[in-house]
C-alpha cells in the first residue's frame, strides 16, 4: 500500500473512532417515546356476579352470568388470542337454528378484549340457547355454542 | 421536486448515452485502450458495461488519446 | 497481470472461496427466514426478503472491513484476502435486492414516480428521529454499486490503482451510511436493544482492528535511520534477511525491499503494480519477487514482470559493507537492472 | 511463521498452517452467522394479525357513505330491541390510493351519485382488530350494483367532547393487512405516500397493554386534511381535536393544524402525564 494510503486509512479510522459511537449513541438516543394512554371505552356495563354456565375455546372464553336473583342475564365474551375475521358478530336462536337472519342480534365482538352483552329474556320453554359466532362479510358460521336454557331456572 | 426530477433525468440520460458509447467500445475501443484485451472473452467484454456506462467519458477520452498516439 | 482478461478467473481456490460465500449466505437466509416463520406465522413475503437480504449484507459488509486490518496483523488471514471482490459483489448483489425491493415495496404504485419519491417522502433532514435515512442507504448502495462495477482488473489497470483504491476507500463512507441508515431507520422501530448492541459491537470491532493495524504500520513508517555515507543509509545486519524473503524498510517517504535472493541482496519499491500490496512481505518464488496479495511477480534484479507480463516497479543500490547492509533510497526508473549485492 | 509457508491465491493449495488457519476462521464465521442470524430472527416485533385477501374477491352490500369516509355500511341484524346494527367499511383504493378516485369513475360511469345508495362492491378485504376495510379497484369492476332510490339512514351519532391525544398518524390500507409492519419509522415513506394519495388517515393510539384506539381525522369542518398531515405521518404526535362517534368509527375534528404537536424525541423526554387523557366519553343527543 502507498503510504498516502496508509496515511489515508489511519486518518479515516481515527475519525470512525469518533463518529461511529457518537452517531450509534444520538441515533439510539433519538427514538421516540410513544407514551400509552388510557382508552375510549364505552361505557362499561356492570358484571353481573354470578357464572351460570360456561364454555371454553382454545381462543375466547363465554360465560353466561346472572345476578343472585336469577333476574337479569349477561353474556360475557373474553378474547384469550387475536381473532383474525373481518366481521364477528354473535346471534342468539334456538336450538336448530343455523341462520343468522332468523336469529336476534346480541351484539358485536373485535379482535381483542372483554365484553359484556345483556341478554334479552327466552321463553321457559324452549330446550336451549345457542349462540352462533358469525362473519357476515365472508357469510360464514365461525363458531356456534349451546347452552342449557338459563331462563328455566336452576334445576 | 423538481430540482430532483432533473438530477434524475439527468444522470438517466449520461448513463444511457454511456450505454449507447459502450456498444462501439466493446467491439473496437477497449482493444485500443488496453492490450489485455485482445482476444478477450465476451463474457468479460459484458460483464465491465455497467462500469463503461458510467465511466465513459473517461474511456472516450483514453480511446482518443491512444488513436492519436498510433498515428503520429 | 496483462494476459488476456476473463470475465471471472477463477481458479481452485476462488472456487473454494466462492462456495464458501455461497454456503454461509445460504445458511443465513435458510436460518433467518425458517426461525422468523417458526415464531411469526404471520410474517409476509415482503418483510422476509427485505430484512433478510439486509442483515445479510450488513454481516457481509462487516466481514469484508475485518479482512484488511486482519491481514496486516497476521499474514495468515491472506487467504481471505485474494478473493474479496467476489465477497463485495456478493454484499452488492444482496443490498441491491434489498433496496429495489424497498423501493418497490415503499414507493411504487403511488402518485409519484418511485425514485423521485424516495427524496421527497420524507424532507424532515433537521430532525434525527424523523430523518430520512432511506437516502442514505441509497447513497451507500451508489457507492458499492461503483466498487461493484470496477472490481474487475481491467478497472484496477485503466483507472490506475491509485484512482481505483481512492475509490474503493469510499467504502469506509459507505459503511458509517449503512450504519447510521439502520439506526436512524429499522431501529426507530424494532427498538430492542439486542439490535443497537450488535451494530455497536461490530463498529467498535472495526474500529479497534483498524487502528491496530494502522499504528503497527505507524511504527514500520517511523523507523530512523542515523548512518549515512554518500547518498547511502544502513539499514540493517545481513542476518537479519532471510532466504527468498526481504525486510522492508521506510526512507525518505518510499518503502523499499530488501530481497535475499541466490546469496544476493537486491532492492525494489515495495508497492505491487496491480493492488499497491507490500512486495517485501512476499518471497522468491521460481527467482521471482511473488506479491502476497494477488502473486504478482517480478525479477528481483530488475523490477520486471516476467513476459508476456508488463509490470514493472523501481529498483535501488544496495551494497554490503562488513555484514553491514546500506541502501540507497534514490530510485532508479522502473524496471532498471541493478546487479545486486553478493553476500560474501 | 515458517520460512517456507508463503501463501500465494493461483497455487492449487494453501500452506498447511494457512489451511489450517482459514479453517478455523470458518468455523468462527459460520458460529457468527448462525449466531446472528437467529438472534435478529428472534429479536423482531411481533408480526401483526392483519389479514389481506390477495387475489380473493368478495361482494359487500351495504349503503355507500361519502361521509366520514368513502366507506359502506353494512347491517348485521337487528337486536332484542328491533335496533339495527352496521359496521362501516371503509373503501381503499388500488396501490397508494384512496378509493375517491375510482368512486368518481363509477359515478360518471353510471352517470348518478353513489352516496347513500343501497350497492354491492366486489374488492379485496383487509382487516385486523376489528377493523375491516375494501380495495375496490378499477380492473376488478368493482360495482356489482346500485339501487334507483337513496336510503336514509341515520348513524348512531355520539358528541364525546374534545380529546387531547397521543398517537400516530396511519395509512390505514397497509397497518389494517396489507403490510407488516404497515406503521413506525421504516414503513414511513410509504405512509406519506398513502396518505397524499388519498387514502382516510387513521389515528392510532395504544395503552399499555397493547390494546388500541383508531379514529378517522379530518378537519374542523369535516373535510379531509391529507395534505397537513403527511409530513407527520408515523411518528409520535398529540392532538387536540373534537371526538364524534359515527356508528362504530369515531372521528376526530381537529380545528387547525396547530393542535398537532410532534411529541417524538429523545426517549428520556417523556410526556408528562398531563397531557395524556383521554376525554371521558359522554352522550349527546344521537342526531346530526
Amino acid at each position: 500500500m502507498m503510504r498516502s494510503l496508509r496515511k489515508r486509512h489511519l486518518q479515516i479510522w481515527s475519525a470512525w473512532a469518533l463518529l461511529l459511537p457518537a452517531g450509534i449513541t444520538l441515533a439510539w438516543l433519538a427514538i421516540p417515546y410513544q407514551q400509552p394512554v388510557k382508552l375510549l371505552q364505552t361505557p362499561a356495563q356492570e358484571l353481573l356476579p354470578a357464572i351460570i354456565q360456561t364454555k371454553e375455546h382454545d381462543d375466547y372464553t363465554l360465560n353466561i352470568r346472572s345476578d343472585h336473583s336469577h333476574t337479569v342475564w349477561q353474556l360475557e365474551w373474553k378474547n384469550k388470542t387475536t381473532l383474525n375475521y373481518p366481521s364477528a358478530v354473535i346471534y342468539k336462536t334456538t336450538v336448530h337454528n343455523n341462520d343468522p337472519e332468523k336469529a336476534e342480534l346480541v351484539g358485536r365482538i373485535e379482535a381483542r378484549g372483554d365484553y359484556i352483552f345483556e341478554l334479552s329474556p327466552v321463553p321457559h320453554n324452549q330446550a336451549g340457547l345457542k349462540f352462533i359466532l358469525y362473519d357476515f362479510i365472508h357469510e360464514a358460521v365461525i363458531d356456534t355454542f349451546i347452552f342449557k336454557n338459563p331462563f328455566r331456572g336452576p334445576e | 421536486m423538481i430540482f430532483v426530477t432533473i438530477i434524475l433525468i439527468i444522470v438517466a440520460l449520461y448513463l444511457l448515452a454511456g450505454l449507447v458509447f459502450a456498444i462501439p467500445f466493446m467491439i473496437k475501443g477497449v482493444t485500443v485502450i488496453d492490450e489485455g484485451a485482445h482476444g478477450s472473452s465476451w463474457g468479460f467484454r459484458i460483464i465491465i458495461i455497467p462500469g463503461v456506462m458510467v465511466f465513459w467519458p473517461f474511456l472516450l477520452n483514453k480511446w482518443l488519446y491512444a488513436s492519436k498516439m498510433k498515428r503520429s | 497481470m496483462s494476459a488476456s482478461y476473463a470475465a471471472v478467473g477463477w481458479n481452485k481456490q476462488k472456487k473454494i472461496y466462492d462456495w464458501l460465500i455461497a454456503c454461509l449466505c445460504f445458511i443465513y437466509l435458510l436460518l433467518f427466514i425458517s426461525v422468523t416463520l417458526i415464531i411469526n406465522e404471520q410474517a409476509t413475503f415482503e418483510t422476509l426478503l427485505i430484512r433478510s437480504t439486509s442483515t445479510l449484507a450488513v454481516l457481509l459488509l462487516h466481514i469484508i472491513l475485518a479482512i484488511g486490518p486482519l491481514c496486516r496483523l497476521n499474514k495468515k488471514f491472506l487467504p481471505l484476502l485474494y478473493n474479496r471482490r467476489h465477497l463485495g459483489v456478493t454484499m452488492f448483489t444482496f443490498a441491491l435486492v434489498h433496496g429495489s425491493f424497498s423501493l418497490f415495496q415503499f414507493h411504487a404504485l403511488s402518485n409519484t414516480n418511485p425514485i423521485i419519491s424516495l427524496f421527497t417522502s420524507n424532507t424532515n433532514f433537521g430532525s434525527l428521529a424523523a430523518f430520512p435515512f432511506q437516502v442514505l442507504g441509497l447513497f451507500a448502495l451508489i457507492i458499492f454499486f461503483l466498487m461493484a462495477i470496477t472490481s474487475h482488473d481491467f478497472w484496477l489497470h485503466n483507472l490506475s490503482p491509485k484512482v481505483w483504491k481512492t475509490l474503493h476507500m469510499f467504502v469506509y463512507l459507505a459503511y458509517i451510511l449503512v450504519v447510521m441508515h439502520v439506526m436512524l431507520g429499522v431501529i426507530q422501530y424494532e427498538n430492542d436493544p439486542v439490535f443497537v448492541i450488535m451494530i455497536f459491537a461490530g463498529a467498535i470491532t472495526l474500529v479497534i482492528l483498524h487502528l491496530l493495524a494502522g499504528s503497527k504500520e505507524r511504527k514500520l513508517d517511523n523507523m530512523k535511520f542515523a548512518l549515512q555515507r554518500e547518498g547511502f543509509v544502513y539499514v540493517c545486519p545481513v542476518a537479519e534477511i532471510e532466504d527468498s524473503r526481504a525486510k522492508i524498510f521506510y526512507i525518505d517517504k518510499e518503502r523499499i525491499a530488501v530481497y535475499r535472493h541466490n546469496n544476493k541482496l537486491y532492492a525494489i519499491h515495495n508497492v505491487c503494480k496491480h493492488q499497491g500490496g507490500p512486495l517485501g512481505e512476499g518471497k522468491i518464488l521460481d527467482g521471482c519477487i511473488t506479491c502476497p496479495w494477488h502473486g504478482y511477480q517480478y525479477l528481483p534484479h530488475n523490477g520486471q514482470s516476467p513476459p508476456p507480463f508488463k509490470e514493472k516497479v523501481s529498483t535501488y543500490d544496495v551494497k554490503i559493507i562488513d555484514g553491514k547492509v546500506w541502501l540507497n533510497p534514490a530510485p532508479f526508473a522502473e524496471g532498471t537492472e541493478r546487479p545486486g549485492a553478493e553476500i560474501k | 511463521m515458517d520460512n517456507k509457508e508463503f501463501y500465494i491465491g493461483w497455487m492449487p493449495a494453501a500452506p498447511a498452517s494457512f489451511a489450517k488457519h482459514i479453517r478455523k476462521v470458518i468455523l468462527i464465521l459460520t458460529a457468527l452467522i448462525i449466531t446472528a442470524g437467529i438472534l435478529l430472527a428472534v429479536q423482531q416485533k411481533k408480526f401483526s394479525t392483519a389479514s389481506f385477501e390477495f387475489g380473493q374477491l368478495t361482494e359487500i352490500t351495504g349503503v355507500y357513505q361519502q361521509f366520514p369516509v368513502p366507506s359502506i355500511k353494512v347491517m348485521t341484524g337487528r337486536d332484542a330491541y328491533g335496533h339495527f346494527s352496521y359496521i362501516t367499511v371503509p373503501l381503499v383504493g388500488y396501490g397508494k390510493f384512496g378509493a375517491e378516485s375510482t368512486i368518481v369513475e363509477l359515478e360518471k360511469e353510471k352517470n348518478t351519485s353513489l352516496d347513500k345508495k343501497l350497492v354491492t362492491f366486489r374488492g379485496t378485504l383487509l382487516y385486523s382488530d376489528g377493523k375491516t376495510l375494501l380495495q375496490i379497484d378499477n380492473t376488478d369492476k368493482p360495482l356489482m350494483q346500485v339501487s334507483e332510490t337513496t336510503e336514509n339512514i341515520l348513524p348512531m351519532v355520539k358528541e364525546i367532547g374534545t380529546v387531547q391525544l397521543t398517537g400516530e398518524v396511519l395509512d390505514p390500507k397497509c397497518y389494517f393487512g396489507v403490510m407488516k409492519p404497515g406503521q413506525g419509522k421504516p414503513h414511513r415513506d410509504c405512509a406519506v405516500r398513502c396518505i397524499a394519495g388519498g387514502m382516510s388517515p387513521v389515528f392510532y393510539v395504544r395503552n399499555e397493554k397493547g390494546e388500541a384506539n383508531y379514529y378517522l381525522i379530518l378537519d374542523a369542518n369535516g373535510k379531509k386534511m391529507n395534505e397537513q398531515l403527511k409530513d407527520i405521518v408515523a411518528e409520535p404526535i398529540s392532538l387536540q381535536a373534537r371526538a364524534v362517534q359515527y356508528d362504530d368509527w369515531v372521528v376526530l375534528y381537529v380545528d387547525s393544524p396547530d393542535k398537532i404537536k410532534r411529541t417524538g424525541g429523545f426517549s428520556w423526554f417523556k410526556i408528562k402525564d398531563g397531557d395524556t387523557y383521554c376525554g371521558s366519553p359522554h352522550i349527546v343527543n344521537g342526531s346530526n
